[in-house]
């Protein structure tokens, strides 16, 4: 039983580790209270999520996609690296806009800090 | 309150995705299904076709290039909006 | 650090050098390692860098904010412009190969994807550099 | 030439008029708006082309750069399709239309180019979304309209806008990761991204907890984006903070765009045979989404202030959609699609008219509405109508869909349903004829101030515009009824 | 009995809204205003009327406007009974427009475009609802009436009226929802709503969802005020005058109890109705409502208040002759559409004219009235003996066929209700002549004229309408009565 988990975490590492660093993003995303935290949980679990999927493109022994000289070279599936490559730049746009929006925030309420946003707003009504 | 939910979300989640992973293919598992059905003609194919080495580059240049049109709108959209938050007192 | 010698002269040495690799990637992007985005992203770091060591001249923006949204422009028409091209020789939208250059097939493709990955390269460096100015420009009065 | 390349077109034409639109702002600020309007209307006379093609032959479909699926990306548009990419693009036309004078107290005239180019982002990744027939590439044009969302919520002068543009974009984001993360997961097991071909080869791993999950985080993540209840957090300060012209943006395409995203992953990619035999999955969603219905109108009856009462309406009437989507049989599934039209119709004109009445006099609170019918006849007969739709009644559309919903209950026997949706009715009626009482059946107490004269036409003729057409597809209603008609029976067919 | 195509009776119902728009159109100018009100209440009245002879001939009047969706039509097939009806409110129209004129400038009334609005588009309304061909187009003008005169019960925009006002939307939106839910659930069983004599609903689904469909759709024409779902009605009194007359006495609640005789005769049939045993709940109901409600009749002061009662008791009149599933019963029953709202209009007209005349809204305040406004409480005498089934006027030949009913169903509970509620009538409406003519009246009315003529010569002529109605009754309503009949019976004259 325990070997079995064992060879199946082992065989699987690196999902799991995906997995866990998804959830350290999901957490400081939900649970921070600092705008800038937020988006660095955002990122964190973007960024779990490019590994989840450079993951599943590997090929054991396989080399970089690119052709090389060679009948029995054996190559890591492209595809994933191709949506990742899509993944990062739109993760890197709404970390932009995130941070564009969070400069705003703090030019207009002189703070960051969603606790203290939210008392300033339940003020003005 | 908020730590809670926070917490009582990621452990749902990693729930889920731990549950899944054991029914993950192997890692680096050459016979994964997901090597096996779309990526064979990339490699087999892809270069002859398109007339590129990097088969990242062919995918994306070529047999998905409108993902990449996406992309490179997505990639505009983010600075057209980063004018629109930011930029003052100038036009555009 | 706007006095800081160091800086600026070791800017200014590597520059050229950023600016260079960043093409090397861009165009070497369907035979080697490379793409348009990487090399986007290396050629607008050049940029940033420039912004760093020197400040952010208001006058030296004027100029490179109306380069700046032309190249954006720019680089998306390129890709557009490319895809509506094949319409016109009869393919679908992005059907490289229906464009008639005197070549093979393959070469047509590599060349289209080449011509491609200039265009992302264009806008990702211009939208880079536009993303770093906005959000380091401070606003008036403060 | 031009017929057969159609669905390309409906994304590349607004791509590139925002460009055009930032050349001509550049130019002159004052183009943006008549080259926006003029790439909308085209647009739009696309989409009924597009429409048109579809009910002549049949689904179309594009490979794009000639590679077949599921190499390359393919673009399928089928009769959900077009009827989803009419109404969004529709609507776009008319909020870009009522954009004009609508912005100008919100929005520093500075930003006015950046607004329209962002304006015309949105509506590349709605249509983008409407016309793909890859799930990826539904995913990168979910985010092209996500990112315009989020700023163009933020991008009026009212400060809260941007607390909850950023709270939006949280959500959002979290939205797209999940989304994300079930398109990884179907492709490791699958090794496809095309939306046909994963309805193909995924029947044989029905039984794989991996395709469950994907399955799970795909209905999470486009929950987020419709704002089902309980995820519908973001949803009443993104509505009621944002500049009206995008408040109507927002509540009518970019709501609709997500049930659309919704039937197609539910319908598409994992079938009837997935979500109806296999798992009883439907049946869940329906009950999540009576509970919206109810809860939703519940908080809307709360409310004191018309764009949030609206924006909780929202959350109702979006249960209302998915729960015809949930009972699933032919006849509720009519509803709910005949619903995503009525819907459209209503809260376009519903939100158009809170802005309008912010434009004219400057209130949003219910409370101060006393006598505003005699102030402003058109734009109050507006309302009358969108709420006499919103509530169901005849001769309006809300009729309709209301009809369709409640006979598919009673022939699935889900009685309870039936109650839900017959007491959504009343619901509705208690909070809209409270405003329609304050502003018909009281008096001023005193004179509210007059901000500007009189509601301009480019604000006035699009709310009537779509008050006509709540009357209009009562008596034609038998036009969305035969693309809807065809639609469900795309989707219902594997069963 | 032959179907003819016409577009006739759509024009009927359109009419008024035409005459709603052009109103809207001119509300600028008061005169042209009320010019439109009128002429089309004439223009309407003669429309209907040509429509008589082809339903007295026993031919139906069909006219399909469109197809709604698939299988259900939005149609009009003008029927003996929906002709009663129509007669009933587009007739009334026309004294109620004059009536409403003298009313309104009398006491001054704001916001009158509106008020004609609204009224226009609840007569075509009504006339939707007696034409309609099937349930759901029935359905669409029921709710189109609840809609359209929540604006005529909220007039005055005070605080009560708004009160009043949403009370009757509440009750009528609801009402509308299950009646709704009835008509898909009609529609789900047997596949079609439209109304045949025979009934459509026999021999689908089990009794008790039949049963449960009866009580929805009770519920559903809640509009005919029976109890306990009649206090809107009471309340929707805070209205003027005009369109207490009219709406709540006979377009309003007239179409609620108009839905339930249809429902009846018309989609489950009379057998069927018998046979799962809903005859009998009707008639308890309606029982308890014609007792009930003229109990608490007696005990308002308020006049208006008084009236309101006894149309709830009256109502019950009709369901009561309905629930006897005898044609004797149903004849009364359909008679006493037409004869009580002629002898309620004309006293809800002589409450209105109390008002603008003398301010008097109560019972206790009329002392002596009568000798200062003797028309008006003569004619308001006619309508209370009509009401209390005395000779000479109408009330008495309703009355009497739906004794028979009562007997020839050999139901001695029914007729027993009848007969005490009779007594009743007296009981309430005597005191008030009482009081009128014979106690002395109070100090400070001495200068308390009649109400002005526009008022004075609609309640007149419907005071004499109902006395000629009992005089010939068989100039229409007896005949059509007649042609209804033997269409339900499979007898045609």
């Amino acid at each position: 039983m325990i070997e079995d988990l064992v060879v199946a975490f082992l065989t699987r590492y690196n999902y799991y580790m995906a997995v866990i660093i998804m959830l350290i993003g999901l957490y400081a995303m939900i649970a921070k209270s600092n705008l800038i935290k937020k988006v660095i949980g955002l990122n964190i679990f973007q960024t779990a999520i490019y590994l989840f999927y450079i993951s599943i493109a590997d090929v054991e022994g396989g080399t970089a996609p690119i052709l090389v000289p060679g009948t029995d070279v054996v190559y890591v599936n492209p595809l994933p690296h191709v949506l990742i490559l899509t993944a990062i730049v739109v993760g890197v746009s709404i970390t932009a806009v995130a941070y564009a929006l969070a400069i705003r925030i703090y030019q207009s309420y002189g703070t960051i800090e969603e606790d203290e946003l939210l008392e300033l707003g339940s003020e003005r009504r | 309150m908020k730590r809670w939910a926070a917490l009582l979300t990621v452990i749902v989640v990693g729930a889920l995705l731990l549950w899944a992973e054991g029914d993950m293919p192997a890692f680096g598992d050459p016979d994964a299904p997901a090597h096996a059905h779309v990526a064979p003609r990339y490699i087999e194919e892809g270069a002859e076709e398109t007339g590129a080495a990097n088969l990242v580059s062919a995918i994306l240049a070529d047999f998905r290039s409108f993902d990449t049109l996406g992309e490179i709108t997505v990639i505009f959209t983010a600075g057209v909006s980063v004018i629109l938050l930011l930029r003052r007192g100038e036009r555009l | 650090m706007r006095e800081n010698v160091v800086i600026r002269t070791v800017t200014r040495l590597a520059v050229p050098f950023i600016l260079v690799f960043g093409l090397y990637i861009i165009l070497h992007g369907s035979s080697r390692a490379g793409g348009g985005f990487q090399g986007g992203v290396i050629v607008a770091s050049a940029f940033i860098l420039i912004g760093i060591a020197f400040g952010l001249d208001e006058t030296q923006r004027r100029i490179r904010e109306k380069v700046r949204t032309i190249a954006s422009i720019l680089g998306i028409s390129i890709f557009i412009g490319i895809g509506l091209l094949c319409i016109l020789f009869g393919a679908n939208f992005l059907g490289y190969a229906a464009i008639p250059l005197p070549l093979d097939t393959p070469w047509v493709r590599g060349l289209m994807m080449e011509a491609v990955e200039i265009g992302i390269g264009i806008t990702v460096m211009a939208v880079m550099t536009s993303i770093f100015y906005d959000v380091a420009t401070k606003e008036e009065g403060e | 030439m031009i017929s057969e390349h159609l669905p390309i077109l409906a994304v590349i034409l607004p791509l590139v008029g925002a460009l055009t639109v930032l050349l001509a702002g550049w130019a002159e600020r004052r183009y943006c708006y008549p080259v926006a309007v003029a790439v909308l209307t085209i647009q739009f006379g696309l989409s009924l082309a597009i429409l048109r093609e579809v009910l002549r032959g049949g689904t179309i479909h594009y490979y794009l750069g000639d590679w077949a699926p599921p190499w390359g990306i393919e673009l399928v548009v089928d009769h959900l399709s077009a009827y989803v990419l009419v109404i969004l693009v529709f609507l776009s036309l008319l909020s870009c239309i009522y954009a004009k004078r609508s912005i100008g107290g919100e929005i520093d005239p500075q930003k006015t180019v950046a607004f329209y180019v962002m304006f015309l982002l949105l509506v590349v990744g709605v249509c983008g979304i409407t016309v793909t027939g890859d799930i990826f590439n539904l995913y990168v044009f979910l985010e092209i309209s996500s990112i315009a969302a989020y700023t163009l919520v933020a991008s009026g002068r009212e400060k809260k806008g941007l607390l909850a543009g950023f709270n939006y974009l949280i959500m959002g984001t979290i939205s797209a990761c999940f989304i994300l993360i079930g398109i990884g997961h179907l492709y490791v097991v699958t090794g496809t991204l095309n939306m046909a071909d994963l309805a193909r080869l995924l029947p044989p791993l029905y039984d794989s907890t991996i395709i469950h999950v994907a399955f799970i985080f795909f209905i999470v993540g486009l929950s987020i984006k419709t704002a089902l209840f309980p995820l519908h957090t973001w949803l009443p300060d993104a509505y009621s903070h944002a500049p009206s012209a995008i408040s109507v943006l927002i509540s009518t395409v970019i709501s609709k765009m997500g049930i659309y995203a919704t039937i197609r992953i539910l319908f598409s990619v994992f079938t009837v045979g997935f979500i109806v035999d296999h798992l009883p999955i439907l049946e869940f969603f329906a009950w999540v989404a009576a509970i919206a219905v109810i809860a939703g109108s519940v908080i809307a009856i709360a409310q004191t202030d018309l764009k949030r009462m609206l924006a909780y309406s929202s959350v109702s009437q979006m249960g209302y959609i998915m729960l015809g989507i949930g009972i699933a049989n032919s006849v509720a599934m009519t509803g709910g699609v005949l619903h995503i039209l009525n819907h459209a119709l209503i809260k376009g004109c519903l939100f158009m008219v809170a802005g309008a009445i912010i434009y004219r006099v400057g209130l949003r609170k219910i409370d101060d509405f006393k006598g505003l019918a005699g102030r402003m006849p058109y734009t109050c007969a507006a309302f009358f109508i969108a709420a006499i739709s919103m509530i169901g009644l005849p001769p309006t559309v809300g009729f309709m869909s209301k009809w369709y919903l409640t006979l598919g209950a009673i022939e699935a026997g889900e009685w309870f349903f039936v109650v839900v949706i017959l007491a959504s009715t009343l619901l509705n009626a208690i909070y809209f004829w409270r405003v329609l009482e304050y502003a018909y059946f009281r008096h001023a107490d005193a004179e509210t101030p007059e901000l500007e004269s009189r509601v301009p036409v480019s604000m006035l003729l699009p709310m009537l515009v779509l008050a006509a057409g709540c009357v209009v597809f009562f008596f034609a209603v038998s036009i969305p009824l035969g693309i809807i008609d065809a639609a469900v029976a795309d989707l219902l067919g594997g069963a | 009995m032959a179907t003819i195509h016409s577009i006739v009776p759509a024009c009927a119902v359109l009419v008024p809204l035409a005459a709603a728009v052009l109103i809207l159109l001119s509300r600028r100018h008061e005169k042209i205003r009320e010019g439109w009100t009128i002429l089309a209440a004439a223009a309407n009245f003669l429309i209907v009327l040509s429509l008589l002879p082809q339903v007295l001939a026993g031919d139906r009047v069909a006219c399909t406007l469109i197809e709604l969706l698939p299988g259900l039509d939005m149609a009009f097939r003008v029927d003996a009974f929906g002709m009663i009806f129509a007669l009933v409110a587009s007739g009334l129209w026309i004294v109620t427009s004059i009536y409403s004129i003298g009313y309104m400038r009398a006491l001054r009334e704001h916001a009158l475009t509106r008020y004609f609005f609204s009224f226009a588009v609840a007569i075509a309304a009504a006339l939707g609802i007696a034409f309609s061909a099937n349930l759901v187009t029935m359905f669409i003008f029921y709710e189109i009436l609840t809609i359209s005169t929540y604006p005529l019960v909220a007039h005055t925009e005070t605080e009560e009226a708004r009160k009043a006002g949403r009370k009757y939307l509440a009750y009528l939106i609801t009402a509308g929802v299950f009646f709704l839910f009835s008509v898909i659930l009609t529609y789900f069983l047997t596949g079609t709503t439209d109304f045949q004599p025979g009934g459509i609903l026999a021999g689908t689904g089990p009794v008790i969802l039949q049963q449960i469909l009866f009580v929805t759709f009770l519920i559903g024409f809640a509009k005919a005020a029976w109890m306990p779902l009649h206090g809107w009605l009471p309340s929707a009194m805070v209205a003027p005058a005009p369109v207490s007359a009219l709406l709540h006495a006979v377009a309003v609640v007239k179409a609620g109890v108009f839905g339930i005789v249809r429902v009846v005769c018309y989609v489950y049939g009379i057998e069927l109705t018998a046979e799962i045993g809903m005859g009998t709940l009707l008639a308890v109901i309606a029982g308890a409502t014609i007792i009930t409600g003229s109990l608490l009749a007696l005990q308002q002061d308020n006049l208006k208040q008084r009236l309101a009662y006894s149309t709830v008791s009256q109502l019950s009149y009709i369901l009561l002759g309905v629930a006897l599933l005898t044609p004797m019963g149903i004849t009364g029953a359909m008679l006493h559409v037409p004869f009580h709202a002629f002898m309620k209009i004309t006293l809800f007209f002589c409450a209105g004219a109390l008002i603008v005349a003398a301010g008097v809204e109560y019972v206790s305040d009329m002392k002596g009235i009568g000798r200062r406004m003797p028309v008006t409480m003569l004619m308001f005498s006619i309508g209370a003996i009509g009401i209390c089934s005395l000779p000479p006027v109408c009330g008495i030949i309703s009355k009497w066929y739906l004794v028979l009913g009562a007997m020839q169903a050999h139901n001695l509970a029914a007729f027993l209700v009848l007969i005490t509620s009779s007594v009743l009538n007296i009981l309430y409406f005597f005191p008030i002549i009482h009081t009128a003519f014979f106690e002395e009246p109070e100090s400070g009315r001495e200068g308390v004229r009649e109400a002005p003529l526009s008022m004075l010569v609609p309640l007149a002529i419907t005071a004499v309408g109902s006395v000629l109605l009992f005089l010939a009754p068989d100039v229409a309503f007896l005949r059509l009565v007649e042609v209804a009949i033997g269409e339900l019976t499979g007898v045609l004259p």
